[in-house]
């Protein structure tokens, strides 16, 4: 009964801390408040639900809505005007692209993540063709890459998925995915592949998991973990940035929220502390698509 | 009027005695309220033309985009590769509510002829509270509890049934058709006791009086004298089942591809939509043919269902 | 034609055949019904167990506009329940001692709720209070109640002056005439609609033509729609069974045709009218696709408890859907069993309260 | 109020014809006549209670006061509220007893309470059910006894002050005892009201009307002084009628 | 068929109180009295058609062929197969007119159709039907007039050839020339069958029966041959009510 209020934090902010920064923040109050609403990628989804609560608290009367749905669907939203800012794993394509600003907050690594079980113990890492073959359904038995046997069973994210595409730009050339079983989201993917016995799929490292089995990477220059360090060093491949688009010039709370998160206060300060990404200032190494 | 007591005459009569004119004055509150009800009736005609012309408006863009021959048959639905091809979805969602009209409805049917016709009038009213608290039940709450206690059970029978190497998780057809059998269920057996408690009385004790068992007039006149009013039952059934979104979502698995057995995951027109709808880009063709596929849906159901009622009041006239 | 030996003997061997039907049937009838309780049961427990875990935290959770008054129209429905729910429980058991009272005890039963209201409002179960928590444990149900009750007031205020008017006009107004027929295709095709349609419908109409983003009213107007038919469907059953002879005593007192609707029909059908309010209700609280399309998934901090129709937000059967399809809070399972039993004694309460405020209607 | 070769189509379906009669001030007439026989019909005309069915057509005239009644400009609802009608079932609103007799009061817009209170306090006296119910006032009315609804339904149609009151089988679904108290309340009543009655029960029409009119298949076979119809009829039909032959 | 002081109550309320009466076979009996007196009950009492009421109680006996009928070991079904019963309202089957009348024989179990045939035909030519629907046996029995589908329910009913035929009101709902016509049916069965007939036309009752039962307030006032009860009845109520007292 009480463990479910164990697990919850107090009321972190008294409201002694919010009279002092609405103080602080009266010169632009203004912009502050109101609603922003965000949807799109639930690979970012941890990501700006951290800003949020900080960003919430600490501005009296702001609010920040965030749904997932994935992040071709933060694109569409942000594209339409239904939302203020279109979260999104990977770049616009160039049909939307003309209108929107892309603001880069953090970078992210994906990886493959498989329910734990005696079939998969003694696979610590999979190489890229491997990763291929599983995934386009080629290789159906855990047996095939070196495990026990026991049947594979896919699970994809939906077809809006930046981490699908990403993942399957690297991985598979093109979004060459077997037809399987598919989830909507990262969270019900996690859920789902803990489970799920023989169980595969794929996520954004922010979702990584003690009780699934997270792949390395084996390639002809040894293992490489999917870790900040081989990412951001670009010895990792499997990695996007993480976008947070929005219809023309961000303004007004948009624009206050966009800066609190590019902020060096959130990106120095809360964002490392945020499992799985990795400050845009980090990275060593560039892309200018997917 | 002789006998009018003094106090009468204090009164004053409430209708001017040597009229019957109507008065010059039109009643203003009574015509504002005869044009309210009357545009209450024009409101229902507006507001399904709009929702079926918005549909179709879309839908019948897509149809142009696709081909009508290629969105029923094509097997492969890949809004992201612009293919689409319908079929898995009609397939899935015919059979899963199919599968459900014969696990949930046919029993439920079944009950309610029990229900209504051979238990007392106490349990009766047990039997209908209940099933109308359970059909109350929002779907998601059913398809979570799906989601929890029968998705595993169903990736065991699928393994009991298929040996042990295919790749089952227990979402798929079989899930998804006892999910929506149970949640149309009540529904059912609700519209089936009122169909069988519209059959006259007087026919029962009729029967009766020749001899018949309480079992005899169940079977050979209610069930035959409601039979049209049940065949709607199940049908609005089986059409609810066709429409459920969410619940199916949370149990179908969501595969794009007509399925390989009961068991392995495939998706339905309504939960296709939802998923896909997510990220299409109002006005393009990847969002036109959910649209396209709506009114095939539209048109699996509300047919259904209208040729059933059409055939249901034809035959009442007969 | 046969002897009476003979009749006997075909009954014996009928007799047969239904016995064993009788049990079958009788099982099956049981178990399906049983099946039900159980699942009822069994979710209001597993989920009130989460429901009624008190806070540790008596202060105000959250500063949320609006969050005061909730709080104690909370805390008043559930102590005031508790309260009517014990006097009503003594009235039955000393049934004469206290027939004399029944004033009293209403008072009291309102004192009580007060009272308790003003002293406990801070420590109610966290749970009906807090926000929801998209990536956090501890997340609580509280906008989302208030959200799928204000929508299904916003939807009611929709449903039943257009309900009723389109019923009176199809069972007195209109006759028979072809626009009668439309009107009945109309509300035919509307009832055969799948839900998912009317979200499509309400997502290009108010989320992108008219650019209104998700909106609380939207889903109402929506749910409104879906609804109509049902409502309609049931009050003209219920006006129609009016007596035609109460009407015409109307008539003939010199009453015109819309007083004797507004003074007798409508107050005699009402039981009927409210049963079909009723269900639409349910509906409200149950729809979850075209809410999704139309009202949105998320909760704002900011106006989570505004009576602004424009703004977004779920409703509880839009939540459970979402924390099991998108949520990231581990403890996801309390979450929905939690948000499950609240659903199922919301609809157990409005269930009861129409049956109670049936008696108001008029007949008895 | 004179009904003038007055014929009633329900569609195309005759049911009454060519019917004239002549019902003088405070007098009572009953009608009697098979089942079918066009009775409810031709009274439910006199007020114009037929307006409301569904592709009735009538033909003829029936004047009220020299009034004709069908005449284009005619107000139907003014119509009933100068003749008042009783149906065989009684028909209590669901109010309370006050209310269903204050109600075409109401209607007709007196809002004036002490006006309402008197009006009801008469009406209900008039219909002999003041001293059984004058205590309860503000209960349901239909709480009440089937013989004391119905004599509800008359305080109600008396309280607007008709001219006329037609009554369709008041007593047929009363009890001896309630029966014997309407028809006793009709006794007294055709005195202050012009009364059209219709029964099944003979012996009914000759205790309370002093004509009596016999319809068979939509027609008006005869009518005259109740004794002489009761004891001389002019037709076969009625004396076939009235010593029970049919019917 | 015989009854001893036979009384049903529903629920806390008496119906019926200590009525006894004997019909001897081949008999015909009408049943007099005014409405709520309790005839109806009393006559579905006699072929255990209460059972169907919730919350009834039935003390006494009633004896079919000198066996009690409420005994704990009888089969109602095969006592309502000996004593037939037709209803005031005629309630035909939503089925044709051979399958109305031929189904009480099938839910007995017959299945012959040359045996079926046989019996349909002459259950209505009993029924005096035969002529008018011979040529249309498979249309719906509810396209038929009024009067045929009363007699359609009596055919029904004589199908099953049983001993006793109960007949509640049975022409209270027709035409006078439909109730002419089933008012000689019944005057023919009489014959072959043991009647008890329900009317409140006391004309009818003299018409048909050979003896008349007089109910008054759920007892049996008084029962005797019908030319002594309509010209010399033994108690004050029974003369009240025949000559139209009250009722
Ligand atoms: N609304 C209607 N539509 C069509 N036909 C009707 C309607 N009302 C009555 N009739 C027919 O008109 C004829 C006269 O009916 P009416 O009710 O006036 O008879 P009645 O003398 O009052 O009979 P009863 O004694 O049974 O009340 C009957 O044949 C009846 O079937
Ligand atoms: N199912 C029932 N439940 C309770 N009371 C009933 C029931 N059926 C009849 N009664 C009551 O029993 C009494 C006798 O009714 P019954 O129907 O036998 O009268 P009846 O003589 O047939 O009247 P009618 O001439 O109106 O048909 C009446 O007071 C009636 O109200
Ligand atoms: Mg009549
Ligand atoms: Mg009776
Ligand atoms: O982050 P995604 O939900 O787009 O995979």
């Amino acid at each position: 009964l009480l463990g479910a209020c164990d697990k919850s934090q107090p009321p972190a902010p008294a409201a002694t801390a919010d009279a002092s920064t609405s103080t602080n923040s009266a010169a632009v109050a203004d912009k502050k408040e109101g609603t922003v609403r965000a949807s799109g990628s639930s690979a970012l989804q941890p990501l700006v639900n951290a800003a949020k609560e900080k960003y919430e608290t600490e501005n009296k009367g702001a609010s920040v809505e965030v749904s997932a749905g994935g992040s071709k669907k933060g694109l569409a939203d942000v594209a339409s005007g239904a939302v203020h800012i279109g979260n999104s794993d990977i770049f616009a394509p160039d049909d939307l692209k003309s209108g929107l600003v892309d603001h880069k907050v953090a970078t992210v690594g994906f990886a493959a993540m498989a329910n734990k079980g005696p079939y998969s113990e003694k696979i610590a890492s999979l190489s890229v063709q491997d990763l291929a073959k599983i995934f386009s359904g080629a290789v159906k038995n855990w047996k095939e890459v070196g495990g026990e046997s026991q049947p594979i069973v896919v699970i994809n994210r939906a077809a809006g998925s930046g981490t699908r595409t990403v993942f399957g730009n690297i991985v598979l050339g093109g979004d060459k995915f077997v037809e399987s079983q598919t989830e909507d989201n990262s969270g019900a993917l996690v859920a789902k592949l803990k489970q799920t016995k023989g169980a595969i799929s794929y996520l954004a490292l922010s979702f990584k998991d003690d009780e699934l089995k997270t792949f390395s990477l084996k390639g002809d220059g040894g293992v490489v973990e999917p870790n900040a360090a081989n990412i951001t060093s670009g010895a990792y491949p499997i990695w996007s940035y993480e976008h947070m688009y929005t219809k023309g010039e961000a303004a007004g709370s948009t624009k206050a929220f966009l800066d609190y998160i590019l902020s060096p206060a959130f990106q120095d300060n809360v964002l490392p502390n945020v499992k799985g990404f990795i400050a845009i200032t980090q990275m060593k190494v560039s892309r200018e698509k997917d | 009027m002789a006998s009018k007591t003094a106090l009468a005459a204090e009164i004053p009569p409430f209708v001017p005695a040597e009229r019957l004119r109507a008065s010059a004055r039109p009643r203003w509150g009574e015509i504002a309220i005869r044009g309210f009800i009357a545009a209450c009736g024009l409101f229902v005609v507006v507001a399904t033309a709009a929702v079926i012309m918005f549909i179709a408006r879309a839908g019948v863009r897509g149809i142009r985009d696709v081909g009508l021959g290629a969105l029923l048959s094509g097997e492969i639905w890949k809004p992201e590769a612009n293919v689409f091809g319908g079929y898995p979805l009609i397939f899935g969602t015919a059979i899963s509510a199919l599968g459900a009209a014969l696990v949930g409805a046919i029993p439920a049917l079944l009950a309610a002829v029990w229900v209504s016709e051979l238990t007392p009038k106490g349990a009766r009213s047990i039997y209908r509270r209940t099933m109308e608290v359970a059909a109350a039940v929002p779907s998601v709450v059913y398809g979570w509890l799906a989601l929890v206690h029968l998705v595993p059970q169903a990736e065991w029978v699928a393994h009991a049934l298929h040996g042990e190497d295919v790749q089952v998780s227990g979402e798929g057809l079989a899930s998804s058709a006892v999910l929506l059998g149970i949640m149309i269920a009540p529904t059912v057996f609700l519209l089936s006791l009122d169909a069988l408690s519209r059959v006259p009385g007087t026919l029962r004790e009729a029967s009766a009086a020749l001899g018949a068992s309480s079992w005899q007039t169940a079977f050979r006149i209610c069930l035959p004298g409601a039979g049209r009013s049940l065949f709607t039952a199940v049908f609005f059934g089986f059409a609810r089942a066709a429409g459920e979104t969410m619940a199916v979502q949370m149990v179908i698995g969501g595969a794009r591809r007509v399925p390989a057995n009961l068991f392995s995951p495939t998706t339905t027109i309504s939960t296709q939509i939802v998923m896909d709808m997510q990220n299409a880009t109002p006005n393009t063709t990847a969002s036109n043919v959910l649209f396209s596929m709506s009114l095939v849906l539209l048109v699996l159901s509300a047919g259904v269902v209208l040729i059933s009622r059409v055939v249901g009041r034809w035959g009442s006239k007969a | 034609m046969s002897t009476l030996a003979e009749l006997q003997r075909t009954r014996r061997r009928h007799r047969l055949v239904e016995t064993v039907l009788e049990r079958g049937l009788a099982t099956g009838a049981l178990g399906l019904a049983g099946l039900y309780i159980l699942g009822l049961v069994v979710l209001v427990f597993r989920g009130g167990h989460k429901v009624t875990s008190f806070t540790v935290f008596p202060s105000p959770l959250l500063d949320v506009q609006g969050e005061d008054v909730v709080r104690f129209v909370m805390a008043a429905s559930i102590f005031g329940s508790l309260a009517w729910g014990i006097t009503a429980l003594a009235r039955r058991l000393f049934a004469t001692a206290l027939a004399a009272h029944r004033s009293k005890l209403r008072i009291g039963v309102v004192v009580v709720a007060v009272a308790c209201a003003a002293l406990f409002r801070d420590h109610l179960p966290r749970f009906l209070i807090a926000l929801p928590s998209d990536t956090t444990a501890g997340g609580g149900v509280g906008p989302e109640i208030f959200n799928t009750l204000y929508a299904a007031v916003l939807s009611t205020a929709i449903t039943l002056p257009v309900g009723i008017g389109a019923a009176v006009y199809l069972a007195r107004f209109a006759g028979g005439g072809k626009f009668v027929a439309v009107v009945r295709m109309a509300l035919d095709t509307l009832a055969s609609l799948p839900s998912i349609v009317y979200g499509l419908f309400g997502f290009l109409v108010f989320v992108v033509e008219m650019r209104a983003g998700y909106s609380l009213l939207a889903g109402a107007f929506v749910l409104a729609l879906l609804n109509l038919p049902l409502v309609v469907g049931v009050a003209e059953e219920s006006i129609r069974s009016v007596p035609g002879e109460l009407e015409d005593a109307s008539l003939a007192l010199g009453a015109t045709r819309v007083q004797t609707t507004l003074r007798v029909t409508i107050p005699y059908a009402w039981p009927g009218i409210l049963s079909a309010l009723v269900l639409s209700i349910g509906r409200v609280f149950a729809e979850s696709a075209p809410l999704v399309m139309t009202a949105g998934t998320t909760i704002s901090r900011a106006d989570a408890y505004s009576l602004n129709p424009m703004r977004g937000g779920e409703t509880l059967a839009v939540h459970l859907w979402y924390v099991n399809s998108a949520g990231l809070s581990p403890d996801r399972a309390d979450v929905s069993a939690g948000t499950a039993a609240v659903l199922i004694v919301l609809i157990g309460a409005t269930n009861f309260l129409a049956s109670r405020l049936a008696h108001f209607g008029g007949r008895k | 109020m004179r009904a003038t070769d007055l014929s009633v189509h329900y569609g195309s379906k005759k049911a009454i014809a060519g019917v004239t009669i002549d019902v003088h001030e405070h007098e009572s007439l009953a009608l009697i006549g098979p089942s079918g026989c066009g009775k409810s019909t031709f009274l439910r005309s006199l007020n114009r209670m037929n307006d409301t069915v569904e592709g009735i057509r009538v033909e003829g005239t029936v004047e009220l006061d020299g009034e004709p009644i069908y005449a284009a400009d005619v107000d139907p609802v003014l119509v009933r509220r100068r003749v008042g009608m009783v149906f065989q079932r009684s028909t209590p609103f669901p109010k309370s007893i006050f209310e269903n007799v204050a109600y075409g009061l109401r209607i007709a817009g007196q809002q004036n309470a002490r006006v309402l209170a008197e009006s009801v306090e008469r009406a209900l006296r008039r219909a002999a059910l003041w001293d059984e119910v004058k205590d309860r006032l503000s209960d349901s009315g239909m709480g009440l006894s089937g013989g004391q609804q119905q004599r509800l339904c008359i305080a109600r149609a008396l309280a607007v002050e008709p001219e006329v009151l037609l009554m369709d089988e008041p007593c047929s679904a009363l009890d001896p005892i309630a029966t014997a108290k309407v028809e006793d309340l009709v006794s007294d009543l055709r005195h202050s009201v012009t009364i059209v009655i219709v029964t099944h029960n003979m012996q009914q029409a000759a205790r309370v009307s002093q004509k009596t009119g016999f319809f068979y298949m939509g027609r008006l076979v005869e009518v005259g002084d109740t004794s002489t119809i009761f004891t001389r009829p002019r037709h076969r039909e009625t004396e076939d009628y009235i010593t029970g032959r049919f019917g």
